[in-house]
Parts: C-alpha cells; structure tokens; sequence
C-alpha cells in the first residue's frame, strides 16, 4: 500500500430540500447540470485534475442514485486499486447504528477510513458547487503558510455577504476572525466550503468535538471556530475564478445562463480541465430542417424540431416542431411535443410536455418555473 | 450467453477506403459522428453477452489499439476473458493468409473455455442480434452457420463480395467467391458461427495442407461434408467498399428514424467516452438536418452533414452535406460540399472545398 | 442498459456473534478463511463462475472492512460498467432513515436496486458459508419445474437435523412443509439459506410481508411460509457436494481440518473453480533450512523457520524456529516466537505470540482456543 | 508524482538467456517465483506514483501483452494515462535502433502531458526509488541524469555493459560502450531522467541524422554540450547477463533478508494475479530454504528451490538447487539439481536431470 501524501472527504449527504421537487428523490449532489453532469461531477472532476486520487464521498440522503452513479469511479479515473473513490455511507457497529449529525461528524465516524490511507493533509469539499479549480495551489499556500487549515475564499458582493460564512483576514491572509452569515460584514471573503486540513490536527479536533454535547458537529459552526479560538494557524486562499452554489431553483437557472454565450463566464468546453461525466454514453444529436438553435448548448442524444434560443438541452431530450425554447434548462430524457412554448422555466428528468403546452412565469420578473421529475404537462402552467 | 468466443477478423480488409486508411485498419475509421467501424461489432458482442473477444490484426493497427485501450468501454477489462488484441507473430514474413494467424494463435483458441465461436470482420455497421443467429445455429444443428444479407448497394466495379447459394432448407450449397453481386444476391458477410473444436481441426487441417483462406479452405471446400446452414440477416446495413459507399452510409444515418433504430431501442452503441462538453450553438449558427456530435462550437451554417466531436464551424462558414471528423475546424466564411474530412484537418478562411459525385477526402491534419 | 436475466442479492450484514472476537471489529463474511480467504470469498466466487455479474451486498454491521475488501469487485471480475457488484447499505429517505430489520427487509429495501435491472430471477444468498457451487444448475431446476421459488438442500445427519430449517417435500422434490429448527424433524433435507426466487413474485410478498406488523421480516421465518401457505410452487434443489455454516469457533476450526490432507474433504486448489480473494498480492513464502511443513496449507507471504503439521497458515504469518504448530488456524499476518507450542487454536488477525509462549486447550477434548485479532501472547494460556 | 511519463524500453535486449528467451522477451521472463522482470521497473514506476508508462517493444512481445493486459494489477488502466503498448509501426523493416522506434511514435510523446521522462530496460531487478533520483536530477538542474552501479557480478566475457566516468561533482565526462566491466567499474543502467522537450528535441535531431541510438547518439554524443549527471544506484541488483546469473540472481531471493527488503517494507511487488491456493503440503514432503509460490503441491524433497505458482511435487521427488516455472510437474522419484524448467515442463517417474555450473535448462512445456 502506497502512503497518500492528501485524499479529499466529499459532503454529499445534503437533501438539498431547497431544490423542492428536484431532490424529491435523489440527493443534491445528484441533481443533473449543464447539460451532461450531475452537480458532484465538478468536485470530482477537480480531484482528479488535481492529482486526489483517493475520495471518500460521504452520503446518507438518498444514496442510490449517486452510488449508482459514482459506481467505481471509472468516469473520473478514480477506479483505483489503492484508493480510488468510495462512498461511505453511515454504518452499525458494535454499539449500534449512527446516522451523521453533522459535517464534522460524518467526517469523524470516518476517522479509519482517512486513517488507513495516513495522509499529511485531508481536502473537504461538498459536492453542491460549481467552479474549475486546482485544490494543488491551495496545496502550496498550505505548505508555504506551514497553516493547520487554510480555507478557499471567495469575494462577493458585500450586499450578499450576510449570506455567506465571512473570514476576516490579516495582511498575509491568516484568519482572525470567522463570522457566519454576520448582520454587518466586515469583509466579503466568503468561505467556499473547501477546507484544507493537516490530518493530525483535524483527527484531534474531530475526537474533541464529538465529545462536546452541545455542538452542532459542523465545520463551519463548530470545529473552524475551535480552531481559530485555540489560536490554529489557519489561513484564507483567495480563489478569484467562476464559483457558484446551486442552492436554490434561481441559482441552479442563473448558473446555466452563466454557461451561454461566446465567452460564457463559465465554460464547460475547456480541453485543459474537462468536466468528466457518468453514463455518458449516447450518440451525436439530430437538428431536423426546420429546427433552429443559438446561443444554447445541446447534448448528445436529442433530437431537435423546435426552435431552442438561450438554453441548456441535457442528453435524449425530443422537441417537436412548432416548438420554442427561451431562456430555460431541460433535463436529461425529457420529451417535449409540437407547438409548445417554454420560457424561464427547469424542466427536470423524465418530464413529458404535450403538445400546445405553455409554460412561462406570468410576468418576466416572476420566479423560474419549476417541472418536476416525471410530471406530464398537458397544457397552460 | 458466456460461452461463446467472439472474434474480430481485421486480416481480409481491402484498402477501399483510400486516403482514410493510409494510416489507419478499416476497422478504425470513424463513423457517424462519434464511433468507429469496429463498435458496432463490439457492441453486438456485448449485446449477446459474450465476454471474451479477440481482435486478429494486421497492420496499422496502432490506432485501433489506442481506441479499444483496455477495453472498459466495452467492459472487456476482465481477468475472465475480455479483450484480446492478437498481432502478427512473425511481422517479417508475409501473411499468407487468415487461417495462418489463427494458427500462429491456437493456443489463444485451446486455452479459451468457450464453446462456441462467432468470427467477423470489424467493419460491418449494423446492429446484429447474436443471440438470434445463435438460436438458429442450434436448431439447425448447424456445424457452421454462414450469415448473409441480400445485395442491395449499387453496383461494384470491382469483383470483391462472396456470394453463396443454399437449397430451400437454407443449407449452403455453394459460395462463389469474388463476384460483383446484382441486388437480391446473397451477399455473404464473412461472419460465422463454429463450434470452436471444429474451427481447431480446420484450422490444423489446412494449414496442414497449406491452405489459409478461412472462407475458401475451410469453409467452401468443405460444403459437402459439413452442415453448413445460411442465416438471412435482413436488418439495416450499408454496403461499404468505397469512399462513395462510406459517404452515404454515413448519410443514411441523417434519419430519425435510422438513428432510433440503431442507437436507441436499448441497443447503445458503446465507443471510447471523451468527456467531450454539450454543443456550444452560436448567435449566427444555422444548423439543418444534421448529426452533430459532443464538443462541438458552431457559428456558421451546416446542413445535411455529420460532424464529429469537437469540430469548430466559424462565422459565415458553410458545410453541406459533408462529414467532418474529430476536431476539424472550418474557417470564417469556408464553403464546404461533398467533402469528407479526415481528423484534424483545417479549412482557413475563404477557402472553397467541392467534391463531385465521388466526395473529396481532406487528409487527417491536412490544412486547406 | 442491458438487461439481465438473474441477479444476485447477497446478505452480508449479520455480525456473527457466536465468532466472538473474531467478529469484534468485522462482520462475519468478512473474517478470513483458508489461508487466503474470506468467508464472503466463496459466495462471490460462486456467482462469478455461475455467470452472474450483477450482485447487491446488503451489509449493515461493521462494513468498512468488507467495503474496502470488496471494493469495485475486480477480484470477482465483477468491476463491470453494468451490473458489477455494489455494496448496499442502510439509506435516509424523504421519512428519514431505516436499519435493515431483517433479510427480507433488507432485499426489500432494495426494491429499487433489483428494478434498475429488471431481473427475471434473483438468487438471495448467505455470505457465510463454506461451499462451491454452480448456481447455474439450480436456476435449470427452476426453469424445469416452472417453480416460483427454489430452495437449495443439503442432507445433514439426522441427529442434527433439529438444528436447520428443514424442507419436507413430495417425490417431485416439491416442498410441502417447511419447518424451522423441528424438535421432531421429518426429513433431513436442511436449507442452504439459498433462494432462487422469480422476482416479480418475490417482489410482490416482500412488499405484503412489510405491511405486516408482527413479521420478523426473515426471508426463512416469514417468506418461505408466507408463499407455502399460499400453495406457491416451490421446490427443493438437492445439493450433494460439501457445504458448511461456519458461524461458530468450533466449526470454523472443523472447516479449516476440512481443507487439510491428500484428498481434502473441501480442496481450495481446483482450476475449473478457482476461489477469488481480493489484495492477494504477497510474495512466495519462504521455508527456512531446518524448518518442517507437513499435511498444511501455508499462503504466499510467510516465512517460516518452526514446524507446522496439520495447520492452516495465512498470508504474511511468521514462525520463528523450535516453534510447533499442530492442528491450528493461523490468520493473516500473525507473528510467532521462537519455540512456541500451538495446537488446537485459531490465532487471529495481527496477534502477536512471543517466544516460548503455549497455546493448547488443557484437554484434548477442550474447546478451541481462539486468540483474538491484534492480542499479544506472552506466555501459557 | 503525476508529472512524469515513463518509458520502458524493451529494444535493445540481448539474448542472453537463450531458451528462456526462445519465445519471449527479456522483460518478460519469469523470476523470483511469481514475477515477471518487468514487474520490477513497472512496481517502481508505481511507487514513484507515475500514472504514464509507455513500453516500447520491439520482438516476441505477446507473452508482455498477456502478462500486462489491461495494466489493471499496476492500477494502470485509466483513461488519463495508464498503460501503452507500442508495437513497432514498420514490422517488416528491420530497427535501426531504439531512436527510430521512439520517432515512429513522436505522437505519443508530444501529446503526453508530463514534461519529465524516465526511461528503464524491462530485466533490472532493484527496487530503486525514482523519487529520489528526481529530486537528484532537479537538484542538479541536469539536462539529464544518468543512473549507474558499481559492477560487482562476474566478469562477463562479452563485452556488453556500458561504464561511465564522471568527475568530482558527479558531472558524466565520458560513457564508454560495450565494455567487459571489473568490479566497482560504474555500469550505466540505461536508465535515464530527461525533459520530455529535450528528448522529443534528440529524438528529432539525432534521426534527422541518421543516427538511431540513444545512449551513443543522443547521451554520449552530448555530454559536452549537455549538463549529464550521475546517479549512483547502491541498491540490491544482480547483473543478468546469462543463464548462470540469471540463476544466481534467483537463488539471491533465498535470503529472508533480501526477500523482507524487496517484498516487504511497504514497497509491494506488483504482478499479475492468478488466484492461485495456498500450497498444499503433503504428509512425506520435505523442504528447506526454498521460496514457494502458491498453487504448489509438494509431496517431495525440495531444497535450495524456487517453485512458481502450480508446481507440483510428486513423492519421492527431490528437487536441488533449481528453479521450478509455472505449472511444473515434478514426476514420482525424479531427482532435478541445477536445473531451470521453463513452464509447463514436466519430468516423468524416476528420471534424472542434472546441470553443472552451467544449470541445464528445460524447455517450455518440455517433456522429459
């Protein structure tokens, strides 16, 4: 067995309940994207770049799909003989079953699984965003800070920023301070939700948390606290690339509009960074005489009669003549008949729209529409 | 199934397809957007159920070895069977013939568990369902089932399929071989089942007797004293041995319906998986009756044509009724029509490409 | 997606409590067996040879090790794109999360899991037992009778028969009662614990049986009487080759002297059916001038100075020299002193024996001894 | 390391191992019970964590192909990197040398993405840590490194090592070619560390000359003009350069020593696994400093031995000093000393075989 110099603790346990009917039956991480992916591909994809070849993904709400998914790992090259990807799900032991509690706590019933791999350094990272990024360098700025943790940094609009967990830095980046979701920020660091740990360290912290019976077991409210109140030598890693949390059905639709266009503010066509797919196995699509598509990104397997403007088509997706698409996102295997118009809408996995259906907000500014998993839509929405 | 062997036999391939197989087997070229020729009977052998294939090469077979790898996209990455890719074992003589390398290979045929073997070229595009043939096998209580499809490609100059003929049991009667069929005949597709204990003595026994030709030497010659029974394989498939041929074989595939037929019906065609992103349609992109496969960025106007993954069409370009393989790019304001376009090739700016009745093949990486 | 014809559920979760500390930190399938093994090594292996590829492991206690054992199943050769084999543990739903209750209850919730395959049979196997067998047989008996559930027997002598869930059948082999653990047995036709069931059917009393609040949810207790009663056609498959449940020390030990001598009662080294183990990666073993092997089975990996007579060794086990070891089961990388004496006793996992240590029941007719996984031996016992 | 590409270089072996070497390449004759000799470069690719192994073959490499399959052992089947056979691309022309075999496959050198090269024969036996060899070449801010032992095997008569001399700060001043070696000469391993833009530079310029030979054209004509550094290797390695050393080298491993440090101390000798059962001692068997793979059966006397997986030992039997392939049989009061069985042998009841200091091979699958 081969020592891992780092392995990577993937959160994908998360219902998402604020994705409604997406995640009815399946997990966050597990919710389709851009296309061709599912929203954990990002994360892993980003392991694999990045040399990780060695993930734990840990999983509890509706696991099926995403170990169906995830399988052996071939996708993102992590079929390892010596680590590979592995989901881990809660387990009973001598003393009973546990389900997770918390972030920190799934990490910490999973103490032997990181143990048997004795890395240096351990990632934790979720499977809930959408960025490109090369955990390495936050790797270097580790070592070279010779940090306990360094946690990645975002800057947002500081009129979000009560929204995120926000760092208050020094000059050289080290954290002073960490404020979850604070009324008056003091920065617009926000935390990405990607911490990078010394093992040894956060083994320590982990076994101390478990036995504290008042803590909620979460990283950013209990154990990055403890830390810097400790005085931890932990420091921020500015990341100043695309990052995005599709919590929401707003956010999950603006993260595919961020996908369109000539220069898209993110781009999934990138040869030095593919996003690596499951299942992705279906044949070129058809564009029919008398389709028209622009400014949209299609996936194989469709088959286009309809007229598709500004939007994002998934694999096996069937438009009909007559048809129009504006401003909207469709899932994989949904069917869409003749004459139908759909406009700022999410069409999810395995809808079916009948013919003449019309499905848009009532007034531009209304919120998205959302179709759910295996809804038939006969006509007006 | 499990206990049939299957094999791919890339040693009879003729150099039809010119240019396309200066530097490749026929057995890799690409096909339909996204696949090599070689899937399609690797598909069909996964769709029966056989685990254990064998790929008997010839030459040029670099490429072909690159694309099946180590066989995972068609979970032939087994210790139990799997893919084997046979080459020649004495690459300094000449090759007299297929049965010569199977013999090179006995022991790959004498170590294999499998009962039964299927062997076919690695250029057929259709979807063959192996289960049925060998149902059909069986209840004839066939010692070899030859399958053939009724002619239906146009005319050939040259005299280069096998014909056979059978009586009204279907029991093969004669083959002639090297003949320019007329549509209706029966067009022997070079694909057989055998119990694998008689392939081994009619392997042994020709070679023996110094003949190599599987099809004349160990099938033909043995006609009379075998039960060998033919098998009418009535589903789609074009007939290719030309640049032409391969041109609208592709261009079949421009049809609902055909790309229902062969690539969905829980049917997949497996080929290698290269994580290519969702076509990126542009503001100005005009696309019609087209097959446009993954990674593709279109800006331009393409119609009647298949492209490839990861083909870039610019502004103002224009490509009808072309093929344009993997990472072909058209420059701004290009015309393209009745061109095949090997991989990598590049059309810079302005630059007007027309093929006749017999398409213009632009060679892999050629710049235009 | 290829469909597939039979699939195989296999129940791993059992902690095995009557192997004491041998199942201390592990569940019972996965502690070793053989020199080489694990339990669980001979109901995969099975499965591969029977041509089966797709097979769920319902595991709940301890299934770190047998996850990390199991792996993507490439072992088995059973690292396939569709189908494979998949570790299926306990999940949260939309109404929160379940333990496996039962064996039916465990296959139940894993409907789904099954469906995503939509077998026509599904086996349901023990990872227990000791035993080579072609399933393929059991599922022509099946097909033969047009049976809805095939129930796999084996003869046991009658003074023991009170001991198993025992099958009265007619002189078709149909099964007309079905007793558990008789005190008066009418035959001695004992179940296997393997089921070959039509899923359709299978799959409709799993979802009956769960509706029923005083079902103990167990597929021998509940299920097989359920369908009985309901005049199902059910038949009994006699198997006539070597079987053994190995759940407590003593058989454990009597199935190891099994393995042992010229013509073994169970041969571990048959090429037609090959027994598969995962991380069988050890060198040759070395056998040291002076040292003596006779009528044992000793794995790659070991170094051996001592004598062994009528033993088991694994993989990576030492022997120093002056040391005996007599009629004993050595696990995988166990360390022994110099001139020890060993007899009748299974040393577990990583236990340590130092020198001049004695290790033997006071009487012959004793119980084994068993050395837990990890202790240290310092003298007698 | 993830940056590294790694190159097994199998084309220029010599037969030195005659019979053993009849139908197979150096690389992959079998060692030390249950190995290949490949295995021991491709184990310390592994541990150096390189993901990207190319192995250049030039002859009788169907036994390689078989052994590395997929590369699935060596966790070598990925879709990023992983395993690469690379045949020749002109079979039928004879090799000007491993220069040009490198440049019919420039492709695969310029599409990797790694920017440093490691190239190694496929027969040395070590455990050598390429990590330490980089961080050596990157030290000295080589052009390329150069890594040699001090002989200390038997004098060869051949002359077929190359030494090198090197000054004070270990900068390489001369390599001299096909050389009879004394101890403590340097022997030059043939393994080199390189940029991949340098190699890809040589491999161009030395061609474009007609020059085909990496050590002579592309290292020893550039020692002035480049900055070559040497690595000196200090661990366990027999030099195998005939049947008797590759004998000795064997009977080395009868040390629990050696084989702790080679087997051992988390460096995992990697090999193809074969499920094989532990080894079946019988009642009369006897065997003493000997190294046995699984699978064996042994019923008689085996002393000083090594036994690869399935042998069998019948009783009686007494087997000395001698080297057991795969699936060898051992027949009832046989009597074997000195002797190496290439696999599948067997010898009948009662017979004798002896080798002298020479050990008298037995063919492949011989009967005796």
């Amino acid at each position: 067995m081969v020592n891992k110099k780092w392995i990577a603790m993937l959160l994908a346990g998360g219902q998402g309940s604020r994705l409604g009917e997406l995640t009815h039956e399946l997990a966050k991480p597990a919710v389709s994207f851009g296309g061709k992916y599912r929203i954990i591909d990002f994360a892993l994809s980003n392991c694999t770049h990045s040399g990780i070849d060695t993930v734990g993904v840990l999983t509890q709400y509706q696991p099926h799909l995403l170990n169906a998914y995830v399988g052996k790992g071939s996708a993102w090259d992590l079929d390892r003989n010596n680590g590979g990807v592995s989901v881990l799900p809660p387990y009973q032991g001598k003393n009973g079953g546990h389900w997770y509690e918390g972030t920190a706590n799934a990490v910490y019933q999973n103490i032997h699984y990181v143990d048997q791999y004795d890395p240096e350094y351990v990632l934790v990272i979720s499977g809930d965003h959408i960025y490109k990024m090369d955990y390495t360098r936050l790797l270097q700025s580790h070592v070279a800070h010779g940090a306990h943790a360094t946690i990645a940094v975002i800057q947002v609009p500081w009129h979000e920023a009560n929204r995120f967990g926000i760092m208050n830095t020094d000059t050289t980046d080290k954290i002073v301070e960490f404020e979850e979701k604070p009324d008056q920020p003091k920065s617009n660091l926000a935390s990405m939700g990607v911490y990078l740990f010394n093992w040894k360290i956060l083994r320590k912290y982990l076994i101390q948390d478990e036995q504290n019976p008042v803590s909620s077991k979460d990283f950013g409210k209990d154990i990055i606290p403890k830390m810097l109140a400790d005085g931890s030598s932990m420091y921020a890693y500015r990341f100043d690339d695309y990052w995005k949390d599709v919590g929401t059905i707003q956010s999950l639709w603006e993260a595919h509009m961020d996908l369109l266009g000539k220069n898209p503010a993110f781009s999934l066509n990138d040869q030095k960074w593919q996003i690596y797919a499951g299942n992705a196995n279906h044949p070129p699509h058809y564009i029919s005489p008398g389709a028209e598509v622009k400014q949209s990104l299609v996936n194989e397997g469709c088959i286009i009669y309809g007229q598709i403007d500004h939007s994002v088509l998934s694999y096996n997706v069937q438009v009909g003549a007559g048809t129009t698409i504006h401003d909207s996102v469709i899932m994989p295997n949904v069917t869409i008949g003749k004459n139908v118009t759909i406009e700022r809408a999410i069409i999810a996995n395995n809808a079916v729209i009948e013919d003449g259906a019309v499905i848009r907000p009532v007034k531009q500014s209304d919120d998205i529409i959302l179709i759910g998993d295996r809804q038939k839509i006969f006509t007006h929405i | 199934m499990g206990n049939v062997l299957g094999i791919i036999n890339l040693i009879n391939e003729k150099p039809f397809l010119k240019e396309l197989t200066q530097h490749r087997c026929m057995a890799s070229v690409p096909f339909g957007g996204r696949y090599r020729l070689i899937d399609f009977t690797l598909s069909n052998f996964i769709h029966a159920s056989i685990t254990k294939v064998g790929v008997f090469t010839k030459e040029k077979y670099r490429s072909i070895m690159d694309h099946l790898g180590s066989g995972k996209e068609w979970d032939l990455d087994r210790r139990n069977g799997g893919l084997f890719i046979l080459p020649p074992v004495h690459p300094d003589e000449k090759m007299k013939g297929d049965l010569e390398h199977f013999y090179d290979h006995l022991e790959f045929f004498q170590r294999s568990h499998e009962e039964t073997v299927i062997i076919s070229p690695g250029y057929h595009v259709s979807k063959m369902d192996f289960n049925d043939i060998m149902a059909k096998h069986k209840a004839d209580q066939a010692d070899i089932t030859v399958v053939y499809k009724d002619y239906h490609g146009t005319s050939v100059e040259k005299p280069i399929y096998h014909t056979c003929t059978f009586d009204e049991e279907e029991t093969v009667t004669d083959i002639e071989l090297y003949t320019s069929p007329v549509p209706g005949e029966h067009v022997c597709l070079e694909t057989f089942v055998i119990s694998k204990k008689l392939l081994i003595n009619l392997i042994i026994n020709c070679v023996g007797n110094g003949e190599y030709d599987l099809i004349k030497d160990a099938v033909k010659a043995n006609l009379h004293t075998l039960r060998v029974k033919a098998y009418h394989f009535t589903g789609e498939m074009p007939f290719i041995h030309s640049v032409e041929s391969f041109h609208s074989g592709n261009m079949a595939f421009l049809n609902p319906e055909i790309i229902r037929s062969n690539f969905y019906d829980s049917w997949d065609l497996y080929t290698k998986v290269k994580h290519e992103a969702p076509v990126n349609y542009g503001l100005s992109s005009k696309t019609s009756n087209s097959l446009i496969a993954n990674g593709c960025e279109i800006e331009g106007v393409v119609e009647d044509s298949i492209l490839f993954r990861g083909v870039k069409v610019h502004p103002n370009a224009i490509v009808k009724n072309s093929i344009i393989m993997q990472r072909g790019e058209i420059g701004e304001g290009a015309y393209l029509e009745n061109v095949i376009m090997d991989k990598q090739a590049r059309i810079t700016k302005d630059t007007v490409v027309m093929g006749g009745f017999h398409p213009k093949v632009i060679k892999k990486a050629e710049i235009i």
